[in-house]
């Protein structure tokens, strides 16, 4: 299986998910240049890492949602490939509307960094099927603007149709409905603060982030690898 | 050459964690009669004149200056030399 | 300033306007001789930021000469942006750290972010990839709300930088004294990795070759901040607040990035970073150093701000700034690549046979004069020192002995002195595990990271505990030292080196300039007898407060260790229940500056505890011994607190238990601050091993499941505390303190 | 009760990354005739009237709102029931 790791200016996360996916998963990943003029129709997965994309100014994803990449990366998504945003990917993807909801700064203003017990909502998807229901990870979370905001009816909707993927055990950061990951409608789009990639090894503290990426393998192969 | 001043504030009914903290500061240090404050951003952008600049204004704001989800803008336009 | 700079050198000499530059009548004189003439306001303007104590060590440089900076795995010592130590398979680690006191104390936000950035440009112009900061704060009182905005901000500030460029920050220490109060101290270190083959170099050679100019635009931000944080703090220079920079970590981040994709392309000669004093000092001293001249044209220097002149251009600190030189003809395929990151690549200037810094500007030389006077021909000052009486008088007092009526109570005071309590709340706001080595997080003795793609891993720390060098700067200096070494030696690591930040108060002040000289005595005995050598540092004076009371003396030490298996990486926190504790080194009665002595007293007094360098390496070889027979469970050096702080601390992440007894004096068993001392704990089955290698080590107690903190003193219980209730108030008292209104 | 209206720019000279970054992604987005962009915040705190409001809220933008080393503000007051 075949990953793209989609770097913009200031995406620093963009070598740890490199990383994960090529030593940790074994599977092929390779760093694309969000100007690059690259066909992501070559891709199986597309990963939007965490970092800085333009310094977080103006909002946190905002300028690199407005990057011309974007339309393939909604394409893709269209077509029913994962897209997995963590941390300023997901930021990334809510400021291109392709999640609902934004993001607002820490209920406390303050960065924080460390790890977070979190409760596995929506064990079903592409993303999570190797987890089990209502299991509780631990993730590292690394953010200042992860306040998860919607307003009411986008919440009921995001419940009514299992979109909520992780919920944090104890709300760090002020987040509605105590979300750390939400799927799109179709459920083949992933944003979550936390960082997966992360935890792919023991030796960093522990492996629970390694199911997600095991979880879309699984996955692709079940639906598509049969054919290839 | 026109200059636009452009207001971003959160939308009523979102949570404002920085105007909750400059209030708590203000508190602190004793402005008790502060019933609240409301964070939000301020933006000169210097513009030359070229077709409709209300039209452009507008379609920035929603393109990119401010998120629709969260915020409000409103703005003033006024020529400079 | 528009007013003066038609002044002609006439009246420069005349009204002495070089004194307000900071140059003294001597040194105006100097210039008028090495240049035959009186030198023009640009030139001026030259000299007195490059002949600054920050650019040139006019003061210092007498010092610095004493420290040790060779030793067969030193590949590059101090002179260059960095040095670099070898770690075997053709890599090498690369660091320094560098102050940004001055600046913090007037904008603490962005002093300490622009101090960050500045760091890093150090480290990634040798071709490093930056991969961990560090830090070192001291703070007053955080009693004080001005303290507290302080600590808040430069927190703030770095995390902020820190984070966005994606730099883990891993590891530092903050300490508080009303020693401070008026002048923090903002130290940041930064720690990178190299191929050997990559190692660059900050040089201007092969006449002809074209210089090019990188980054952000020039403004007239920092325009004297090198002469700026040579002055003592006054009223004044609150008034020169627009002088402070503001830093664009986005821009770095591109600069990283870029700059790390130039160094592989063969038309790349030199690059160096434009740090203090800009343009001007990066610039002179590639020339100086590869024995070339420079021409430069400052139309072509790209601007922020309009009509700014040759003097503004030349002296301004923009940050985020890089000068490179490039194989003439080749310029743009270096323009290309840093294309890519949008960000501009210009030629400024070219590299000259005669040995001159010449300047153009709207088609006028502004300034030519010779490169080396500039770089390499500053005064150097051999400033006398005085023993102050203070140092005598402690010397002769009594030693120190505490009274306490409570064990306990003690115990839990001691764990909320903010200098002991839990620092979570600074490194819980910077993103410590970004590139994803990072094994050991903040909280433990050093932090430690592996090297990806090899077995080994690297410890680094930062350490200096002010009050002892105060009370007797050369054992304070030799404790420093020893200390940030005990830490790397905890970690699992071998100490390869350290990085020296030296915070003092005015050279001119004998007694200072005393504390200077011996401290830098004691921290080079010390680097002798741990083969660590300096490998760079950096020199901050000037650190006294409105009224001149000077900060105490903080010679900072970074230091970075090898680990050489991953499985040699150690904790400092007790493992499993039934581990065997023990205790390396005996305590004798030292409270000479130690915390109780501070808790008990309000103030440090007598003499600092003593260091013998020979026991003290004979132990950490022991540990490190033990350590790679793999027969530690954990290891810990005992610090500010003694033996009763640091057992507790090696409870709390795991949330066990310990029953340990002691015999002897109380209060000096479990508080004195001797030093060359390590709690350890043993699984059983390797206790006999341990005690046959380490045979002065000597068994203490056990770790329980108990969760409780138990003392025991010839049968009877003396303390008895739940670990949690101890956490508690070790973690709390930060956040406590920070909330609480002034 | 009165709503002040607090505006706090960058002072001149002082470096605005926002701004410039803002200011490149309205061209990217093509919006070629943008000459300059500066971004700045914009407060609305709502006064309970007690003693002279001006001279308070001078003050309250000295010493919390506004970072006198590097910002400058301006604002207005407005009555509102
Ligand atoms: N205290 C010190 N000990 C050893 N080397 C030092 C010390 N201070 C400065 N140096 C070395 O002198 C050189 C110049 O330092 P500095 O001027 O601080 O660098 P930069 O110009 O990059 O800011 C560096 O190589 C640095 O490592
Ligand atoms: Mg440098």
């Amino acid at each position: 299986m075949k990953f793209a790791v989609l770097v913009f200016p200031g995406s620093n996360c963009d070598r740890d998910m490199y990383f994960a996916v090529k030593d940790s998963l074994g599977e092929e990943a390779e760093l694309v240049w969000y100007q690059d003029d690259v066909d992501l129709t070559d891709y199986d997965a597309l990963l939007l890492p965490g970092g800085f994309s333009y310094g977080d100014y103006l909002r946190s994803g905002a300028i690199a949602s407005t990057s011309g990449i974007l339309r393939q990366i909604i394409k893709a998504a269209d077509e029913g490939k994962p897209v997995l945003g963590v941390c300023n990917g997901f930021q990334v993807l809510l400021e291109a509307g392709l999640l609902p909801g934004a993001m607002l700064p820490n209920r406390d203003l303050k960065f924080m960094c460390h790890f977070e017990e979190l409760v596995v909502e929506n064990n079903q998807s592409m993303f999570t099927r190797q987890y089990a229901p209502n299991e509780r990870i631990s993730l590292p979370i690394a953010h200042g603007d992860g306040n998860y905001f919607c307003d009411e009816a986008t919440y009921e909707r995001l419940q009514a149709n299992q979109q909520i993927a992780f919920t944090y055990a104890a709300n760090p950061n002020g987040s509605v409905g105590d979300i750390a990951g939400i799927l799109n409608e179709q459920g083949n789009v992933l944003g979550m603060m936390p960082h997966p990639e992360r935890a792919v090894e023991q030796l960093l503290g522990n492996e629970d982030g390694l199911r997600l990426f095991q979880s879309i393998v699984t996955y692709w192969r079940d639906h598509y690898a049969i054919n290839a | 050459m026109h200059k636009v001043k452009v207001y971003i504030t959160l939308k009523e009914g979102v949570l404002d964690p920085q105007g909750k903290a400059v209030q708590n500061s203000l508190h602190a240090l004793e402005y008790d009669n502060v019933a609240d404050v409301r964070v939000g951003k301020y933006m000169e952008v210097l513009l030359n004149d070229e077709g409709n600049l209300d039209a452009q204004v507008d379609e920035m704001c929603d393109r990119l200056l401010a998120n629709p989800v969260i915020e409000d803008y409103s703005y003033m336009i006024e020529e400079v030399s | 300033m528009p007013s003066t700079l038609e002044v002609n050198p006439e009246k420069i000499e005349e009204n002495r306007l070089y004194a307000e530059m900071g140059l003294s009548d001597q040194e105006y004189d100097s210039i008028k001789t090495i240049l035959s003439r009186r030198p023009n306001y640009t030139e001026v303007g030259l000299f007195s930021v490059m002949w600054s104590e920050h650019c040139s060590y006019k003061n210092s440089k007498p010092v610095l000469s004493k420290f040790p900076t060779e030793a067969a795995h030193v590949l590059q010592g101090p002179g260059e942006g960095a040095g670099v130590i070898d770690i075997g398979d053709e890599q090498a680690v690369v660091f320094k750290i560098e102050s940004h006191n001055h600046p913090s104390a007037v904008e603490p936000y962005q002093g300490a972010a622009t101090g960050v950035g500045g760091i890093l440009r150090d480290v990634f112009s040798m071709g490093a990839r930056p991969i961990a900061l560090l830090n070192s704060l001291r703070f007053g009182s955080l009693k004080h709300p001005r303290v507290k905005y302080l600590f808040e901000e430069v927190v703030h500030g770095i995390a902020g930088y820190g984070n966005c460029v994606g730099v883990p920050t891993v590891g530092g220490e903050v300490q508080f004294d009303d020693a401070y109060a008026g002048n923090p101290l903002v130290n940041a270190m930064c720690v990178g990795l190299i191929n050997h083959q990559d190692i660059q170099k900050g040089i201007a050679s092969g006449v002809g070759n074209t210089v090019m100019y990188v980054g952000a635009k020039t403004g007239r931000d920092g325009i004297h901040g090198a002469t700026f944080a040579s002055e003592e703090l006054t009223e004044e220079s609150e008034s020169k607040r627009p002088s402070v920079q503001v830093g664009d970590p986005f821009m770095e981040k591109l600069l990283i990035e870029a700059c790390l994709e130039v160094i592989h392309h063969d038309a790349l000669v030199g690059i160096q970073d434009m740090g203090a004093a800009g343009l001007t000092s990066s610039a002179s001293e590639m020339a100086s150093k590869a024995g070339t001249g420079m021409e430069m044209n400052l139309d072509l220097v790209p601007q922020r701000e309009r009509g700014m002149t040759g003097y503004e251009m030349m002296l301004s600190e923009s940050q985020e700034r890089m000068l490179l030189v490039v194989e003439t003809g080749r310029e743009q395929e270096i323009a290309d690549i840093f294309d890519k990151y949008d960000l501009e690549a210009v030629a400024v200037g070219h590299v000259t046979e005669e040995r001159q810094f010449r300047l153009r500007h709207h088609d006028v030389v502004i300034a030519d004069v010779p490169v080396d006077a500039l770089a390499e021909d500053a005064p150097v000052y051999h400033q006398p020192s005085q023993v102050p009486a203070y140092f005598t008088e402690n010397q002769e007092r009594d030693p120190y002995y505490p009274v306490i009526d409570d064990l306990s109570e003690t115990l839990h005071a001691l764990l909320k002195q903010p200098t002991i309590a839990s620092k979570e709340w600074v490194y819980d706001q910077y993103d410590s595990m970004v590139q994803t080595n990072t094994v050991v997080t903040p909280g433990s003795d050093a932090a430690v990271l592996r090297v990806r793609g090899t077995g080994k891993a690297l410890a680094m720390t930062t350490d200096c505990n002010s009050r002892y060098i105060y009370l007797d700067p050369e054992t304070g200096g030799k404790i420093a030292v020893a200390e940030a070494a005990r830490n790397i030696v905890c970690s699992g690591g071998k100490p390869l080196g350290i990085t020296d930040g030296l915070n003092f108060g005015s050279p001119e002040n004998p007694e200072i300039y005393w504390q200077m000289e011996k401290s830098v005595d004691g921290m080079s005995e010390a680097c002798r007898t741990l083969n660590t050598p300096v490998i760079s540092g950096n020199v901050s004076l000037y650190n006294e407060a409105h009224g001149g009371q000077a900060i105490y003396p903080t010679p900072v030490v970074g230091m970075v260790g090898l680990i050489e298996d991953l499985e040699h990486i150690t904790r400092s926190d007790f493992q499993e229940p039934g581990d065997v504790i023990f205790l390396l080194g005996d305590a004798r009665p030292e409270f000479g500056g130690s915390e109780l002595q501070g808790l008990l007293e309000g103030q440090h007094f007598g003499q600092a505890p003593e260091l013998d360098l020979e026991t003290e390496l004979a132990r950490q070889q022991a540990v490190q011994q033990a350590i790679a027979a793999g027969l530690l469970q954990s290891a810990h050096d005992v610090a500010e607190g003694g033996l009763a702080v640091a057992l507790a601390e090696s409870m709390f992440t795991n949330g066990l238990g310990c029953e340990v007894d002691v015999d002897g004096d109380l209060t000096t068993e479990l508080f004195s601050e001797t030093q060359s001392r390590f709690v350890v704990s043993v699984a059983q089955e390797n206790v006999a091993a341990f005690e046959t290698m380490v045979p002065e080590a000597k068994q203490i107690g056990t770790v329980t499941d108990s969760g409780v903190y138990t003392l025991t003193s010839s049968g009877r219980t003396i303390v008895e505390e739940p670990t949690t209730s101890l956490r508690d108030t070790w973690k709390g008292a930060i956040p406590c303190l920070v909330k609480s209104k002034a």
